[in-house]
């Protein structure tokens, strides 16, 4: 048999199999697991959930193709991370919120949470917290405006603040209430734990249902994405820490039931926290950043000025993430054996 | 030229230290006094106005004031009060009667320590004015305390009866309970909950209605009646 | 020659060698009272009287002072002015002074014109320290302005206090807060780097011409 | 008294002197690339504050009263005076550190910080105790700054960050964004 | 009028309270250190780049003060900086010839043979460590910029070819491409030295052609032709010898069939790249 | 507790890859035919290179020494064939480098026997002479990593090793030489265990076994006679089952303490290839000239399980095994977790080269990298509980000095993490990088 040119052959480094799961294929099992949440924002608030969540997709994705360098403009857009953070951010709006600053805070979340540090992987705060953070500062009355869920006129209208112009003030909707931990706070008014699991309450547009966030985590887990220790441990935090406080106040401390399915407790310990890129990479990181976080959260709500403190304390514990990876590396193998005599 | 620098090796002695450092202190020291001296008058004239202006602000219908402490068991009139007394200020109409005190109070804010003045006619029980001197509070929200007419208003007839409490926006209607705002609670209640304080503490100084310290001279009051 | 010289000294404080966006001094005054573009210019203003002061005081006494003290009599010197600067603020516009509170008195601290005195001051004729404390006072007061009126514009929708936007413009309250601060000073930055890149960029271009030229 | 936590709670995380004040941010962002030498230097500045919080007490309590307007350069003066003793302690016993600290060190008295402290716990018209506990939250949370942003910036060594945005901008994002983050503990303690 | 005689009264007490404690303290706890340490560390450029053989420059100014090494040695100061240095500590500036990294290899991407195709991290030493990166010559060049990463002073450039490129000014002499190239390329050559050697291959004849056009195959002929004892041929490569006495002469580099040998006035591979240039 | 035991038969971490097995699993070794030239490189272990002693031009017959141990860590080499030296000099191994070799030129009318009367008789001889002789018969670990087996034997004054563990795990995906070893030469590796065991003066002898060769367990149970100390363990399957240290903690659950060898766990263990070939040479007097491969992947016509005479080089194995099919674009030598890839066709089948694996485009296309998420599957993958992920990215931005401080040689370079990831990053790759830039540092500074 005549002998063929050898085949070009490929030099690359050892192993040479791979597991199959990959990084973009991850970020979308997220936001799969995000999407029974989303379904729920539109019911119970139809157009508007779109306007938001649709504004704040397109201010991240702008961000990302605007500020790409052109070889890897496609590249970013195709791992799917600019719609996820887009997505987040969107569910944790106000559902009056008018479009521009949905956009805004997009735009912003990408631009100064991911693209300044180098794009996806390298930056140390989650871009859809930093983006929220921002328009929390910035627009403090339009963020905190909240309306009942169902706009008036059924599915197909928005409320009026979401239409308000770009740079121009919002147009307060005639009524406005205010968010389970708004309740309890100012006016010690305790929402039945039903309406926490199922929706039908003032929030963001992600938070109302408790249940389904779950249901998400649930499906995260089974597909291995998500570090069970992050979420386990903030829940488990929360519930201790409101649990020891009811047992000295139960008339002034909220139940454990309540501290966990109100707020973007269950949005931000699922989705927000773990966050590979932002929170330890060490597994006994992993449990102080959960329970930091779990602490943060019950501190600022019940001692702090603020109702909600989930989005503070995350970003807190991702600016103190370096510091737990570096003091949590694990044991190395054959480290610290007593050498057997 | 930066060789000729370097190379004045022999150290000048202590004394000479010292004594360079003396005569810059020297010099500073008067001309830092020069300073003071000449701009005293102005200061001193632009905090009394502006005091003035503010207790007026939250007395309606007062004109001449004066400073009041309480020593010796009793609310007596100072010309100046001492560092760290508490102090309040005694507002009385053209006539010279008594009318109210204007009673300045301080504590913790949302962002800061929040210092605000407030009248209260002990005859009425009534809180008739507040205007915030000094606070931190975030813009668009805590602001409001003073930004927000509405809620300063609020603070034009209220009763201290059993003590003032905040509700709900829109739900107030006992003389004794102040709208919150929207948004920004903690700082309403931070106001509310300083002048509560402020009254407490005052409470047993104050002397009984009628008994209040008359107008002593116009001393304090430079120059406010012209 | 002379007059160059000095002139020299004036313009790179201003744009070259900017104390603050290029050598990153003097920045907590910078951020803390540049919420308003009228504070910047109170605070830059109050900066400028004392950076040339002290500067030509001490240059006069270069020779003077010895070694050994010369920081603590430069910090005395300074502390002069900004105690004259802080009075005379007190007994003239009494608004602005409360504004700023208590970060007159912060100009001692104010790394940049010690930095000054120690690096120039004390080591130059009296005309050209004068010079170079003006350029680098203006080059201070011009990014202090900078900063203000940006976070005034966008956080209040005025400059100077005069309204610029429709009514209905939405202040992005950010802007006036700490955070805002820094994000805006770091964005500044950001482009002040940008534009000295691509002066480079052409710089190197050029000299590539050059050489291919040759 | 009883307010000796939430002065202590305010200076080190509600009003943070670093992130909501700008105080001492030429350390801040100078020597905040390693995390060893920002959490000495956070110590040391610490150190230096509860000194300083004693001197303007002292000063305050027995000078001052008689020459309020001598305040800044008195303040001014004992700090440098107290800072340049502590620089020649520390360089006679331990060199090694006084070597890690370098041009810092002298740097303290320029340190806004320092001078900061002082004047405001004048103006609030802090006592001693309260000067103490005021100082120490300060100090603590100056080296909670320090530290968390020396974190930061080494692992964002790691990063592929922009060459544009290196450096001094990249720090004051990052800084900005601790600062908003810092936003969260926004009346912590006030309305209890 | 009290007030008036107050403050300077404070100001100066304070002034002669505070200068006293220090003065005694200056006496109690100074170090004895040679403030010469200081200011001689102060006229170095700072880089702590290891290039003088110490671990920064701190130490070396401490060297220089107690006479152990000459200013020259830094490598990275400006002439003019030395002389200062030198003139502070009143000592002889030295004399050190300028050196700069010379390559040992001139197989660009045009010139050497590939044989595989490496995938990876984009590295020289990753690569080598892959079955030698794919690069028909084992000794030769990867030409994935290990070296201009390495370099601190900005100085190596990856050129079109594939091969780094020394600035001959910015370069200092520093090790750092030294360790950072895995197949051991750099020399550091004094600037002064025109002819050169560009080729690391120990093979000879068509083995060596084989892997790279411009591969040495020991013919020889260039130290048959050069005066007694400058050039020899050492494991099938020609070593200069330039304290040997005869005179380099650039006719060595016509006589080379394959280019191995070059005579180099600053840059290398700058004929290649302009070569390169006219061609294409 | 004990009843609980067969729980904690386990290390922790580790992967789980396909094993890739069945295409060569149940195939007979077959004998591959001689080919024509043979290159014998001097350095087919780990350690000092050997000497040659043989000169151009020199016949030789099969199984003569032909380089000599060049130190105590080295080996001797042996002509795979009768035929005549061709040259002593610089080839291209494995690792693209040249290195010296001995090329053999066949005869091709020999017989190709190995006289048998060469075997020592191993009972009579004292623990040295019988180490140097393992080190004469130039045998060496046969997993993969090639090192000198007489050095593992050499054990110090006062060391006792109990256990002789032997290494059956093979977890490796596609290879297949010990399972078919323990398959068909069941009797070769419990003699070459009984040999060792007695030398060594160990009390028992564990064979670990992965669970997924059900058919190897039951043979070697089959020919055990019940006086034998022999054990058979089944292994969870898992990788790096194989490794020594982490079979040591599965089947003893003992930690072999970092930089220290499994002789201070009183354990000494040797790979099944390894036992068979001390069985081949002091049974039968052939010393280490041949080795099982497996020929085995989706680019090879005809797969299989082979014996190869030492030397040969790919390009005949594969021809062989019916020649590449089109597409292929890569080709490892050794298993595809560790093996290395190579450059040509050319370099010849060394001591420690247990598979010859051949990779299409299928296969070479799906590693295009990520950013690292920092998602952690490396941590929990590591076997060693090292940080991988963070030792990438130091090693990406060239702080290398800063990866000791993670003990980054502690790494063994199993793969497990780069088999994890998402992001397809070239961990183990950067880590090499990083301990060669160290090392190559430390030796020009010392």
């Amino acid at each position: 048999m005549k002998e063929r040119r050898d085949p070009d052959l490929l030099l690359f480094h050892a192993p040479l199999l791979r597991q199959g799961m990959t990084t973009p294929k991850a970020m979308r099992d997220v936001i799969i697991a995000l999407m029974p949440a989303t379904g729920a924002s539109l019911w119970f608030f139809g157009l508007s959930a779109v306007l938001v969540i649709g504004s704040s997709i397109a201010g991240a994705v702008l961000a990302e193709w605007l500020f790409a360098d052109r070889a890897s403009r496609g590249e970013s857009l195709r791992d799917a991370t600019g719609i996820l953070t887009g997505l987040l951010l969107g569910l944790t709006l106000p559902p009056g919120l008018p479009m521009w600053m949905a956009f805004l805070g997009g735009f912003v979340g990408i631009a100064l949470g991911k693209v300044i540090w180098g794009g996806l992987g390298h930056n140390l705060f989650n871009p859809a917290l930093l983006g929220r953070a921002f328009l929390l500062a910035t627009f403090p009355i339009a963020m905190t405006t909240w309306v009942p869920a169902g706009p008036e006129g059924g599915f197909f209208s928005a409320y009026a603040g979401n239409l308000a112009l770009p740079f121009m003030q919002v147009q307060v909707d005639g009524v406005s209430s205010a968010t389970p931990l708004g309740l309890f706070k100012f006016e010690q008014e305790a929402t039945p734990l039903t309406g926490l699991m199922f929706g039908r309450i003032g929030g963001s547009l992600g938070e109302t249902s408790g249940l389904l966030l779950l249901l998400g985590g649930i499906y995260l887990w089974l597909r291995r994405d998500l570090d069970w220790r992050i979420p386990v441990s903030i829940l488990g935090t929360v519930i201790v820490f409101s649990a020891i406080l009811g047992f000295f106040d139960a008339e002034r401390f909220p139940t454990p039931m309540f501290s966990l399915f109100s707020g973007g407790l269950m949005l931000g310990a699922i989705y927000m926290a773990t966050d590979p890129v932002t929170s330890p990479v060490t597994p006994r990181g992993a449990w102080f950043f959960g329970i930091g976080t779990g602490l943060l959260v019950m501190l600022i709500r019940v001692f702090g000025g603020l109702p909600e403190g989930v989005m503070y304390a995350i970003l807190l514990m991702n600016a103190a993430t370096p510091l737990i990876d570096r003091y949590t590396q694990p044991r190395v193998f054959g480290h610290g054996v007593e050498k057997k005599s | 030229m930066s060789s000729d620098t370097l190379k004045q090796a022999p150290a000048p002695s202590s004394l000479r230290l010292v004594m360079t450092l003396a005569i810059a202190g020297l010099v500073s020291g008067i001309a830092i006094i020069g300073i003071y001296e000449s701009t005293l008058p102005t200061i001193t004239a632009n905090k009394a106005r502006e005091l003035r202006e503010a207790v007026f602000k939250v007395l309606p219908g007062v004109s001449r004031m004066q400073a009041l402490v309480y020593r010796d068991g009793r609310i007596q009139a100072v010309t100046e009060p001492e560092k760290d007394e508490p102090v309040v200020y005694g507002g009385y109409d053209e006539a010279g009667d008594f009318v109210g005190y204007a009673m300045p109070g301080a504590g913790p804010g949302f962002q800061d320590t929040i210092a605000l003045l407030y009248g209260y006619m002990p005859r009425e029980r009534q809180v008739v004015g507040m205007e915030i001197l000094e606070s931190r509070e975030t813009p668009g929200l805590g602001d409001k305390i003073y930004k927000d007419a509405e809620f300063v208003a609020e603070f034009s007839a209220l009763s201290v009866e059993p003590e003032i409490v905040t509700v709900k926006k829109g739900t107030g209607a006992q003389p004794n309970e102040v709208d919150a705002i929207t948004g920004a609670t903690i700082s309403a209640k931070a106001v509310v909950r300083i002048i509560n304080e402020t009254h407490v503490a005052w409470a047993e100084q104050l002397p009984a209605p009628g008994t209040e310290p008359p107008l002593a001279g116009e001393s304090t009051d430079d120059g406010a009646t012209p | 020659m002379k007059k160059n010289e000095s002139y020299e000294e004036f313009v790179k404080g201003i744009w070259r060698d900017n104390p603050v966006f290029a050598q990153v001094l003097g920045m907590c005054p910078m951020l803390a009272v540049t919420n308003s573009a009228i504070n910047a210019i109170a605070m830059g203003m109050a900066s400028m009287f004392v950076l040339v002061g002290s500067s030509f005081l001490v240059s006069i006494f270069r020779n003077v002072i010895p070694k050994q003290v010369r920081i603590s009599c430069f910090i005395i010197i300074i502390a002069t002015f900004v105690t004259i600067a802080d009075y005379t603020l007190l007994a003239l516009v009494p608004k602005v002074h409360k504004e700023l509170g208590a970060f007159i008195p912060l100009i001692v601290a104010n790394c940049l014109i010690l930095g000054r005195q120690e690096a120039f001051a004390s080591r130059y004729p009296t005309r050209l320290a004068v010079m170079d404390a003006l350029g680098m006072a203006g080059g201070f007061l011009l990014a202090l302005f900078s900063l203000g009126a940006v976070r005034e514009i966008l956080g209040d929708g005025a400059l100077f206090g005069v309204r610029i936007f429709s009514e209905n413009f939405e202040p992005w309250i950010v802007m006036i807060l700490p955070p805002g601060g820094f994000l805006t000073l770091g964005v500044i930055l950001l482009f002040f780097n940008w534009f000295k890149y691509k002066k480079d960029e052409f710089l190197a271009d050029v000299a590539e011409a050059e050489r291919s030229g040759n | 008294m009883e307010n000796l936590p939430w002065i202590f709670i305010s200076a080190l995380l509600v009003n943070n002197f670093v992130l909501t004040y700008f105080l001492g941010l030429c350390p801040f962002l100078g020597v905040s690339n390693s995390l060893e030498t920002s959490a000495r230097l956070g110590l040391a500045t610490t150190f230096v504050m509860l000194v300083t919080a004693v001197c303007a007490w002292v000063l305050n309590t027995y000078v001052l009263i008689h020459a309020p307007y001598l305040r800044l350069i008195c303040f001014i003066v004992v700090i440098a005076s107290t800072v340049q003793f502590i620089e020649m302690l520390i360089k006679k016993l331990s060199p090694a550190l006084f070597r890690a600290m370098g041009i810092f060190l002298p740097l303290i008295t320029t340190n806004c910080a320092i001078l900061g402290l002082a004047i405001f716990a004048t103006n609030r018209g802090y006592g001693f105790v309260e000067g103490i506990v005021y100082a120490l939250g300060a100090g603590i949370g100056f080296t909670l700054a320090l530290v968390l942003l020396a974190g930061l910036r080494e692992e964002s060594e790691l990063s592929n960050i922009p060459k544009l945005i290196q450096g001094t901008a990249m720090n004051l994002i990052i800084a900005g964004v601790l600062s908003m983050a810092f936003m969260g503990f926004a009346g912590l303690f006030s309305s209890s | 009028m009290n007030s008036i005689l107050v403050a300077p009264a404070i100001m100066v007490g304070i002034g002669l309270f505070f200068g006293t404690i220090l003065a005694i303290a200056q006496r109690f706890l100074k170090v004895d250190e040679d403030p010469r340490i200081e200011k001689t560390n102060e006229l170095l450029p700072g880089t702590n780049c290891g290039a003088c053989g110490q671990p920064g420059c701190l130490p070396f100014a401490e060297k220089l003060v107690a006479g152990e090494v000459e200013p020259s040695q830094c490598t990275v100061s400006t002439a003019d900086a030395i002389e200062e240095i030198a003139e502070y500590l009143q000592v002889d500036a030295g004399s050190q010839e300028k050196l700069v990294a010379r390559l040992r290899c001139g197989g660009g991407r045009l010139q050497a043979n590939q044989i595989a195709e490496y995938q990876g991290f984009e590295g020289c030493r990753a690569a080598a460590l892959v079955s030698g990166g794919g690069k028909g010559c084992a000794w030769g060049c990867l030409g994935l910029a290990d070296c201009e990463r390495a370099c601190t002073f900005d100085a190596i450039h990856m050129n079109a070819n594939g091969l780094p490129q020394v600035d001959t000014e910015k370069c200092t002499a520093c090790p750092d491409c030294q360790a950072a190239c895995p197949r051991d390329l750099f020399e550091l050559v004094p600037l002064s030295q025109n002819l050169y050697v560009q080729c690391n291959i120990p093979l000879a004849g068509e083995a060596a052609t084989q892997l790279c056009r411009v591969a040495c195959d020991a013919c020889g002929r260039c130290a048959a032709d050069a005066s007694p004892g400058l050039i020899t041929m050492e494991d099938n490569l020609p070593v200069i010898d330039y304290s040997s006495g005869g005179e380099p002469r650039p006719d060595a580099v016509f006589r080379c069939p394959t280019r191995a040998i070059v005579w180099l006035e600053r840059e290398q591979f700058q004929d290649q790249a302009s070569r390169k240039a006219g061609t294409a | 507790m004990r009843a609980f035991r067969f729980l904690r038969r386990n290390f922790e971490h580790g992967v789980h890859p396909a094993h890739h097995k069945k295409q060569t699993q149940d195939l007979p070794i077959q004998r591959v035919p001689f080919g024509r030239q043979f290159i014998m490189p001097l350095g087919q272990h780990i350690g000092v290179p050997s000497r040659a002693v043989v000169a151009d031009g020199e016949p030789v017959e099969r199984g003569q020494l032909i380089a000599e141990p060049g130190g105590f860590v080295s080996t001797a080499l042996h002509s795979p064939v009768k035929g005549i030296v061709k040259k002593v000099g610089d080839f291209r191994g494995v690792d693209g480098r040249f290195a010296p070799a001995v090329a053999i030129e066949a005869d091709p009318f020999a017989t190709q026997e190995v006289d048998p009367d060469a075997a020592p008789d191993w009972r009579s001889l004292s623990l040295e002479a019988f180490i140097e002789a393992v080190q004469m018969a130039g045998i060496v670990g046969m997993g993969g990593a090639a090192f000198p087996s007489h050095v593992k034997l050499s054990v110090p004054d006062g060391v006792r090793i109990r256990h002789l563990l032997i290494n059956g795990a093979e977890c490796e995906p596609y290879l297949t030489t010990d399972h078919r070893l323990m398959v068909e030469r069941p009797e070769a590796l419990l003699e070459g265990a009984e040999i060792l065991r007695q030398k060594l003066g160990a009390e028992e002898t564990v064979i670990g076994i992965e669970a997924n060769k059900p058919d190897a367990i039951e043979t070697i149970s089959r020919h055990l006679s019940p006086d034998q100390p022999v054990r058979i363990v089944k292994l969870k399957v898992k990788y790096p089952q194989g490794a020594e240290k982490m079979m040591i903690k599965s089947v003893f659950n003992t930690e072999v303490p970092a930089g220290r060898l499994p002789r201070d766990v009183e354990v000494n263990v040797n790979n099944v290839g390894t036992v068979v070939a001390i069985a081949d040479y002091f049974l039968r007097g052939m010393p280490l000239i041949e080795r099982v491969v497996t020929v085995a992947g989706p680019g090879v016509t005809y797969p299989a399980n082979l014996i190869v005479p030492l030397g040969t080089s790919v390009r005949d194995v594969v021809r062989f095994c019916g020649g590449l099919k089109p597409g292929t674009r890569e080709i490892i030598m050794g298993g595809p977790m560790m093996g290395r890839p190579v450059a040509s066709l050319d370099v010849p089948v060394l001591k420690g080269c247990s598979g010859i694996l051949v990779f299409t485009e299928e296969q070479t296309a799906r590693r295009k990298e990520f950013p690292c998420i920092r998602c952690g599957r490396c941590l929990e993958a590591c076997p060693y509980f090292l940080n991988p992920s963070r030792l990438a990215r130091l090693s990406k931005a060239r702080m290398f000095d800063e990866m000791k401080a993670y003990n980054v040689f502690d790494c063994v370079e199993c793969g497990c993490c780069t088999f994890a990831c998402p992001s397809n990053i070239p961990i183990v790759q950067l880590i090499r990088t990083a301990k060669d830039d160290l090392k190559n540092r430390k030796e020009s500074d010392g």
